[in-house]
């Protein structure tokens, strides 16, 4: 039995975010919405945690850091796209500095609408997470043999 | 309605006395900003002082290179290294010189004359007078 | 007894050879190989002959030696007054003067007359310390054979003088084995003066004006606990007629009192005790070798080594009892100054004069269990503390410097070395190897008789884990990739000798039961009719768990280093600005690697801070101690 | 009354050290659940289910295995192991000198495991370890030095069947060893080396290269810490088993009570305070029963 | 003796939100030097007004920062309003200040639960996350939105607040103070957040002064200077009263920005009280030509938008000075000398907003 779905951690990186959505994965966190009732505890650091939050759409920059960060977790991991610009850059898509969405660069495997996107729907994005997670998990376990 | 704003034209060469002397009067560094024109470069350093607001102005070719006041207003470091990798405007004597590397961007100079376009007037309606 | 006198003969005769064979003689090696066999055979042949009997005593013919010994008394004072006229420095003469004068009066006025029954004794007690001079030292000798050819290489301006450096330290040696042997306490100050010079010499041995600076800031403070402990001898012999260790334990508290002290005060001053820690720090200038062998494992043991053997006349008094807090207040002050070190002999220094107090606090407290941590504590010490100045001897050389910090990774850049470091490490401060159970001992000794002194022994552990822990960490951290392997090119004497030592370390910490049942308590029963009996569960814990790790640490190092193929190596977190594994985009685009430095909190725990606090409360501790004993 | 008393005098010691062995990490990881249960509705939460850390264990030793160096996890396995061995011994009855002295080796090998993975960040975190290790050693040590002298005995076992209560002989230095349990329970205001919450300006500290089943084992070496350390509470109240147990339970919900209540104090104030407070409190208990005795 | 490590302080962190880089350059835990490193979150948006007519132009100001987003595109509109001449209905600028003031409350319950974050007090970091869902729940309930109002248009505001609403507002953030009260009497009173916050990051009057601070910033190291006071929108209707410290470290800091709670909140009351009725919006024809620095003040300080426009549609150039940008020289001035467990604090207490200062 694979225990992702009990307790995924997440590490949430803002990519070009405006804060706007960083804010609300917080706010998930906290009182009203309360993640940690699933188990899920913001981490802040990419070896101890399952989800890879991204909020913003990625730069230059911000790609390598997100890169780094994505190679430093352990499988199984899942990334989350947080918020349009995460998802396709939003109005700053064509800004001369914006590469556009996270799935540019990394493999996203859930996207979470709002400009900003809603805790609700955050904390939606999550549960659809872990289902994701325990598949890969199952299929790394097949994978390894 | 609006604050009134004053806006000084200088030379080049005339910057650094006038912002000293403003440094002596007491007025604080508020910004420096660069915009960019058909030809060439118009530089505001703004200045305030008890709510009053003063725009110095000096207007450069591309290529030229401009004094850095950061010696008189320490803080301007952050403003000129900003107008030298937005706008590729050469600022000499920068205190902390981050050489081009406080904004890497994707695009070299994303705001220079070359990569800006700027919007054309619209054909002029006389508004005014015969 | 043939074979005491033959322990302090032997090596003058090899001091002798020393100073005539040709430097760079394969004879050389030769004598001192063999120097070294039978200075090491002898004491444990001493070990086996002795071991079912008490203290045996010697008559010897003394009144020829004592004359041949004054005369060697005057020559070295009259050396030392020309040493100290060529540099400058009259305070030594001064106190050669009058200790010369002192001894020379006595000698001629009641040497004649002087009636001494034993001269010569040996006990598990001089055994013990017999069996550390000989071992280790000899061990260091040959360590030497391989240092000092490659010290010349790094300081090409220190003029070659190899010859009289071997000529001094087998002097030494001799000296040695007279301190632990002499039941005559005249012996005894003639061969406490001759160690006195020997390590003055050899921390001048550089000849540059730091070192001599140092060599006469150890010379003065020697020269004046020999002084004092002259003036405790005149006094003693004045007083009571007598003028054997053995007798003056024995006598009346009143009339050995002042004496006993001047003996601890001498004690004191060579084991570098607070408030003259500052020869010994001092002398780290010295080559490696010489570190080691004086500064760390045989002659500052020499002055606990009177501390103890005085304590009994010391018993219950006050004097007793400023004694352990003077060894009290260097233990802690010393284990918190060491914290602000990042010179690693001075560390070493530190850690010596610290767990040389805790020796001293324990002679001062003198129960048997005291006593039985006392001298477990000089064995461990003496292994693990020359171990690991050998060491980092090494480290300066392959590395050009002896500071802790240049010693990133050194693990993956001197791996084996990092190993014998290790050991010597753990000897020193990790549960459950030796130290620790020494302090195990102390503590209930200190419980049991002195709570106060519990404290200080809590804080100064907890200040000693720091520095040893800090340091540690750092030798021992993996740097995530390939990291050049320093040139290996350690002289296989030197090896021979970290080897001998390592296997030493752990054989004492595995033994320390047998050591215990064997040679020190029947001392101690001895000594005080009982033997403290460590807890027999306790011992079998401690003793499993030390087994545990002899077999977990390579069974764990096998299976991590070889068989566990199961993990993904990836890089270092550094916030995400890695640019490979270990280096990261800095400010400025620039490229940073990753270097991590320990604490040093000089502003909470610096020697400039602590160093004065230490001084005055020993030296108001000194006072009362003197005070008592002369009222 | 004394059912639990008696419990213990069943057993022999190696059953009594099997028993922690297998119930302490148990025992430890409910306690971290009601820990975060009850921080979370001191927080205006719903929190995390009380079974969670087991979750989060159980988890992370599935996660894959990702290392900076392949040592690295060593030093945490012998952590884990000395750490079990010591709260071992210390249930058997055993020393408690012996345990103090163990646990100190275990918290050298987790330091050292924080120097070994060459990170900047566990490497601070490792050296504040250290720090905090100075801070609270002299009081366990005290703590033990206390007991012995109120008793005459280092034995848990003759410890925990002393007739008096201990709490009154050693009032002073119950009251340090609390002070210094914040610290070896990790809670604020003394979460200085890693904080269960990494929103430190170290990141995890020590734990921040551990990741899956080494960090798992880091979890249960802490629970069973934590049982351990409850156990020393447990001694000072060894005369009423159910008061001993509950004043221990008491004592928990203490420290999660301190931790909801401080911000995290820096090593300064953390040293000097736990020194100051070892020094009155443990110092002058220990005075006071000496001249008593 | 201690040596030198440098330590890479982000971009990834977890005390800080958003990403900025550091090499903090330490000597035991004490920092000698910190050099910041920005353009992790640049994205150029300055240029999109080659793109957005200046009309459509205010969606993306609102989205130049998400805790003080109404407040960039009140100053984008009213910048291009002194350009054009637009006289703003009186009730939409009233609206506009209802809306600012609760704008700042949550930025500075935000700031308040972040900073007590970074200093380890995680209790009171979820007690002040609690309190500003009382804030959102109003913006959610007037504007639609929590975060990103986009409320704000050019001449005027896009949706009326009725008088009882307005009521209704009033009647929560009384409530809300008297929350607020009790989570402030533990910042103000708490031994370990004065240890933590008294004497840290220090920065003087002078420094401050020559530095450029602005907002809380400076004003807790006692320097008189809040941009509410030239009066734009209906500030010059309100008492306004700039909250002005001495002591210039970071619990100054907290102290300025506690009271500002207070102060944004009776300012709210006050704008209700005086609300005139009337339209809300006005249409807005034609195109600026012309140019303006529009300075208010956000939560973090002094926020500049300089509209230059030729006549078209298409804006000549936008540009944004925000608080940030001008706080973090005397930052790097407090950073040099703090320990490393002061750091987060000194940059909280900056109350940094990074995607406004890159832009």
């Amino acid at each position: 039995m694979a225990w992702f779905k009990r307790s995924p951690w997440i590490l949430h990186y803002n990519a070009t975010s405006c804060n706007g959505c960083d804010t609300e994965v917080i706010v998930s966190l906290t009182p009203l919405y309360d993640l940690e009732r699933f188990g899920i505890i913001n981490t802040g650091n990419p070896k101890h945690a399952d989800i890879l939050a991204v909020t913003g759409s990625v730069n230059e920059k911000s790609v390598q850091a997100l890169k780094n960060l994505y190679d430093q977790m352990p499988n199984p991991k899942v990334i989350m796209a947080v918020g349009l610009c995460a998802i396709s850059g939003c109005v700053f898509q064509d800004c001369y500095n914006v590469m556009g969405g996270v799935d540019k660069v990394l493999p996203v495997d859930v996207y979470v609408p709002g400009c900003a996107a809603r805790p609700e729907a955050i904390i939606d994005g999550v549960i659809m997470a872990c289902e994701i997670l325990e598949k890969k998990y199952a299929e790394w376990k097949k994978g390894r043999g | 309605m609006g604050e009134p704003q004053e806006i000084v034209p200088l030379g080049k060469n005339e910057l650094m006395g006038v912002v000293a002397r403003l440094y002596a009067e007491g007025y604080r560094l508020v910004q420096i900003g660069c915009n960019t024109l058909l030809a060439g470069y118009e530089l505001n350093y703004s200045f305030d002082k008890d709510y009053r607001f003063k725009n110095l102005r000096i207007t450069i070719a591309p290529g030229e290179e401009v004094p850095s006041i950061s010696a008189i207003y320490q803080n301007s470091f952050l403003y000129e290294n900003e107008i030298h990798d937005l706008f590729g405007i050469v600022v000499t004597n920068i205190s902390v010189d981050y050489s081009g590397t406080l904004y890497r961007t994707s695009i070299k100079t994303p705001f220079s004359v070359d990569n800006v376009k700027l919007p054309e007037a619209p054909k002029q309606k006389k508004t005014e007078g015969p | 007894m043939n074979a005491l006198i033959f322990l302090i003969i032997f090596p003058l005769f090899i001091a002798a050879l020393a100073l005539v064979l040709p430097a760079g003689n394969a004879l050389r090696k030769t004598v001192g190989v063999i120097a070294g066999v039978v200075l090491s055979a002898v004491p444990i042949y001493l070990l086996i002959a002795y071991l079912d009997t008490g203290p045996v005593y010697f008559r010897v013919g003394s009144h020829l030696v004592n004359m041949v010994m004054l005369a060697v008394e005057v020559v070295i004072a009259a050396f030392i007054v020309y040493i100290s006229l060529r540099s400058k420095r009259y305070l030594p003469i001064v106190l050669v003067a009058v200790q010369s004068l002192i001894m020379v009066t006595f000698e001629l006025t009641a040497g004649g007359t002087m009636e001494i029954e034993h001269s010569l004794f040996v006990d598990k007690f001089s055994i013990i310390m017999a069996l550390i001079i000989g071992i280790i030292g000899s061990a260091i000798c040959l360590y030497g054979i391989g240092y000092i050819p490659e010290y010349h290489q790094h300081h090409k301006e220190i003029k070659e003088r190899r010859r009289y450096f071997s000529f001094l330290i087998y002097l030494f040696l001799s000296a040695m084995f007279g301190i632990v042997f002499s039941n005559n306490l005249m012996w005894l100050y003639f061969f406490w003066e001759i160690t006195t010079i020997c390590s003055a010499l050899l921390i001048g041995y550089r000849n540059d004006k730091q070192s001599i600076e140092s060599s006469f800031r150890a010379l003065n403070m020697n020269l004046l606990g020999g002084l004092v402990f002259a003036i405790g001898l005149v006094y003693l012999y004045n007083s009571s007629h007598i003028m054997e260790l053995d007798k003056l334990i024995k006598l009346d508290r009143n009339l050995v009192l002042l004496p006993a002290v001047c003996m601890a005060f001498a004690g004191l001053v060579k084991s570098a005790q607070f408030p003259f820690s500052s020869w010994l720090t001092g002398a780290m200038v010295a080559p490696t070798p010489v570190s080691a062998l004086l500064h760390s494992s045989t002659m500052v043991k020499a002055g606990v080594y009177i501390i103890l053997r005085v304590a009994p006349a010391l018993e219950n008094t006050v004097a007793a009892k400023m004694l352990m807090f003077i060894g009290g207040v260097s233990f802690l002050i010393t284990a918190l100054m060491a914290i602000s070190q990042s010179n690693a002999k001075k560390v070493l220094a530190y850690s010596t004069i610290s767990n040389l107090g805790l020796i001293v606090a324990c002679a001062g407290i003198n129960t048997a269990a005291a006593v039985w941590s006392a001298l477990l504590l000089i064995v461990f010490h003496a292994v693990a503390k020359s171990l690991l100045f050998l060491c980092v001897g090494i480290v300066e050389y392959k590395l050009d410097s002896r500071d802790i910090e240049d010693m990133d990774y050194l693990i993956m850049r001197l791996p084996k070395l990092t190993a014998v470091m290790m050991i010597g490490m753990a000897g020193m401060f990790l549960a459950p190897f030796g130290m620790i159970i020494s302090k195990f001992v102390t503590l209930k000794a200190f419980v049991d008789t002195n709570p106060g002194m519990a404290i200080v022994l809590a804080y100064g552990s907890a200040a000693t884990v720091f520095f040893w822990v800090k340091w540690m960490g750092k030798i021992m951290s993996i740097r995530h990739g390939e990291i050049e392997v320093v040139a290996h090119r350690v002289s296989r004497w030197e090896w021979f000798t970290l080897d001998v030592l390592a296997v030493s370390t752990v054989f004492v910490c595995l033994a320390f039961p047998l050591i215990s049942s064997g040679v020190i308590d029947p001392y101690l029963t001895e000594r005080f009719g009982n033997v403290p009996v460590p807890d027999f569960f306790n011992v079998m814990v401690t003793f499993f768990i030390m087994v545990g790790l002899l077999v977990l640490l390579p069974l764990g190092l096998f299976y991590f280093g070889f068989a566990n193929k199961n993990y993904r190596r990836v890089a270092t977190y550094l916030g995400g600005a890695n640019i490979d594994n270990v280096t990261f985009e800095g400010a400025m685009a620039s490229v940073q690697t990753i270097e991590m430095k320990n604490y040093y909190l000089q502003k909470y725990f610096g020697e400039d801070r602590l160093f004065n606090v230490g001084v005055i409360i020993s030296l108001a501790l000194l006072c009362v101690m003197f005070g008592v004993a002369f009222i | 009354m004394n059912s639990i008393y008696e419990a213990y005098q069943v057993l022999s010691m190696a059953e009594r050290a099997l028993v922690f062995l297998v119930l302490a990490p148990i025992a430890g990881g409910l306690l971290a659940g009601i820990d975060r249960k009850l921080s979370a509705r001191l927080q205006g939460r719903y929190g995390p289910p009380v079974r969670q850390p087991f979750f989060d264990v159980l988890k992370l030793f599935q996660k894959e295995r990702i290392v900076v160096n392949k040592f690295q996890n060593f030093n945490i396995i012998l952590f884990f192991l000395f750490t079990a061995c010591s709260g071992a011994l210390f249930f058997a009855g055993a020393d408690i000198l012996l345990t103090v002295f163990g646990l100190a080796l275990a918290g050298t090998f987790f330091i050292l495991a924080g120097f070994s993975v060459g990170s900047p960040y566990s490497h601070l975190g490792a050296e504040r370890e250290v720090i905090q290790m100075v801070s609270y050693e002299p009081m366990v040590i005290l703590m033990a030095v206390g007991m012995y002298q109120a008793t005459g005995s280092f034995k848990v076992a003759d410890l925990v069947q002393y007739e008096a209560p201990l709490i009154l002989y050693l009032p002073g230095i119950f009251l340090g060893f609390l002070y210094i349990l914040t610290i070896k329970f990790r809670k604020s205001p003394f979460d200085l080396s890693m904080s269960h919450h990494a929103h430190q300006e170290i990141v995890r500290g020590i734990t921040t290269e551990f990741s899956g089943p080494a960090l798992a084992l880091i979890e249960i070496t802490h629970w069973y810490e934590n049982v351990l350390l409850l156990g020393m509470v447990y001694l000072f109240f060894g005369f009423n088993p159910w008061i001993a147990l509950v004043v221990s339970l008491a004592t928990y919900l203490f420290e999660i009570f301190i931790d909801m209540n401080y911000a995290r104090f820096k090593w300064q104030l953390t040293l000097a305070s736990t020194w100051l407070f070892t020094a009155v409190a443990g110092i002058s208990n220990i005075v006071v029963l000496s001249v008593m005795k | 003796m201690a040596r030198k490590t440098i330590i890479p302080f982000g971009p990834q962190h977890p005390v800080l939100p958003e990403p900025i880089h550091f090499d903090l350059v330490m000597e035991d835990e004490t920092v000698v030097d910190a050099i910041p490193s920005i353009s992790y979150v640049h994205r150029g948006l300055e240029r999109l007004i080659e793109k957005r007519d200046f009309v459509d132009f205010v969606h993306i100001a609102d989205r130049i920062c998400g805790l003080c987003s109404f407040m960039h595109s009140m100053g984008y509109c009213q910048a291009i309003e002194e350009i054009m001449g637009i006289e703003v209905p009186e009730r939409a600028l009233y609206l506009r200040t209802i809306w600012a003031e609760l704008s700042r409350v949550h930025s500075h319950i935000f700031w308040l639960g972040a900073a007590a974050d970074a200093f380890g007090f995680e209790s009171l970091f979820m007690q002040s996350m609690r309190l500003r869902e009382m804030v959102l729940d109003i913006f959610e309930a007037t504007t639609g939105g929590r975060v990103i109002l986009g409320v704000c248009k050019v001449g005027g505001v896009r949706r009326d607040i009725d008088s009882d609403a307005l009521k209704g507002i009033v009647n929560r953030l009384a409530a809300l103070k008297v929350n607020l009260e009790e989570i402030s009497a533990v910042f103000i009173n708490d031994y370990s957040i004065q240890h933590r916050l008294i004497g840290v990051g220090y920065i003087s009057k002078e420094d401050a002064y020559a530095l450029g601070c602005v907002g809380p910033m400076a004003r807790a190291s006692g320097l008189v200077m809040d941009m509410r006071s030239l009066g734009y929108a209906a500030y010059k209707y309100l008492d306004v009263e700039p909250m002005v410290e001495s002591a210039g470290d970071c619990y100054a800091r907290c102290l300025v920005r506690i009271r500002e709670i207070f102060h944004s909140i009776d300012l709210v009351r006050q704008a209700a009280e005086k609300i005139p009725e009337g339209p809300f919006d006005l249409k807005v024809k034609g195109a600026p030509d012309g140019e303006y620095f529009s300075r208010i003040e956000q939560p973090r300080g002094e926020v500049i938008h300089y509209v230059k426009g030729n006549g078209s549609r298409f804006l000549q150039r936008f540009r944004v000075r925000v608080p940030t940008f001008s706080n973090i020289p005397a930052m790097i001035k407090a950073l040099k000398g703090s320990g490393i467990a002061d750091v987060p604090n000194i940059i909280l207490t900056l109350d940094p907003c990074i995607s406004c200062t890159e832009r």
